[in-house]
């Protein structure tokens, strides 16, 4: 499953609906809200048709260059509190070494190329969390 | 015609979330982007230079891909066409 | 939390329950019975104290060597079918490259030290999982 | 005394799963692998080779700590130690 949400993401749920006979291994990523020096909430928006599209592109990508079984991805968007879950990726493979490359490669390139930006909101101020330059689209 | 764009992030923010700018027939990208810097206004340095030329990092797609600087005097957009128009992306 | 349990591994609570507010990165490893070849169930046999304390030494040599903040490690053990969940490990961090090198790491290590045996049922047949030589106590 | 043992995976279905062993005060470690041979009868060549000695890949504990090959004719065991006698590990 490929998708954008506003709505909680249950990784216990992911995992188990990711489960295919021939994994050994599932890999998880989690990225969550961190309180990086009093941050209350941060927000969330996506150009969404073109972020589903893109991380769908990665998904296929990740297929080709690594022999793993599924690729899961799900980012949140909208209003988010510290713990909160903003990104999760599932990789499911026969062995672990390829799930875990997988991961990894699935969440450099969606960092760098899916149109979702984050404003952070502080007691006393907001700000744009910078994004990286270049490579998307 | 009409073009609708899309912008995101601070964009969003100067320049609304879902805008629709009317441009005569044959317009080019170039053209959009001028008009764009009239809505922006007293905050359109954020976007574009002193010298009207998007600033290096903003991303310009139209129809969802990736528009090219290159191409910014040559691509003739459609009536219907989506621009969107945004900083580097912050995801994950 | 580090165990060795006969219950099921409910993922979704642990990695809820792992979450600390400076953690921007959770990597989680679901280790599950691949049907390789006609495998109907496993049976998972412990030397629990020492399995324990060797988990242990594990966590806490992974929080030595990784700038993570929390390392949760659940190993089941008695009778499991294809798609349950072996080993649950999860690790929290501020961010994602230490997380994903501190599992691996994890992982590596168990599979060499943590006395543990697996038993494969077949429908005609059974054999004991060649271990891993060396290394372990 | 007595001398708890402890026999995991295809050691246990041989020596059984929880034994204890009457051993002469003051024996050594390699007294009680050769009791631990005698249990195994004619299985015992899954864990000992032709000369009796420990095969290479047999893990030895006491008390929860590994014990060498070169201290099998020296450690003394006491009375309620547990020895633990396995294969090679293959969790996770």
């Amino acid at each position: 499953m490929i998708s954008i949400t506003r709505d909680v993401i249950d990784a216990g749920a992911m995992i188990e609906a990711a489960k295919r006979p021939g994994m050994g291994a599932l890999v998880t990523f989690c990225g969550a809200v961190r309180d990086d020096g009093g941050i209350e909430r941060i927000e969330l928006e996506a150009y969404e048709e073109v972020a589903v599209r893109e991380l769908e592109k990665i998904r296929d990508e990740a297929m080709r260059e690594f022999p793993i079984e599924s690729v899961d991805i799900v980012h949140r968007i909208g209003s988010l509190f510290v713990g909160e879950t903003i990104l999760l990726v599932i990789v499911g493979a026969g062995h672990r070494k390829e799930a875990f490359a997988a991961s990894e490669f699935i969440i450099d390139r969606l960092k760098q190329t899916v149109p979702i930006w984050k404003k952070e909101f502080y007691r006393d101020g907001e700000r744009w969390v910078p994004g990286e330059a270049g490579g998307q689209g | 015609m009409k073009v609708r764009v899309k912008a995101f992030a601070r964009f969003r923010e100067i320049l609304g979330s879902d805008l629709s700018i009317d441009l005569p027939d044959g317009a080019v990208m170039a053209t959009a982007l001028s008009a764009l810097r009239d809505i922006a206004g007293d905050e359109s340095g954020i976007i574009f230079d002193e010298d009207g030329a998007l600033r290096a990092h903003v991303i310009l797609m139209r129809n969802g891909k990736r528009v090219k600087r290159s191409d910014l005097d040559t691509l003739v957009l459609a009536d219907g066409d989506e621009v969107a128009i945004f900083p580097p992306v912050a995801g994950g």
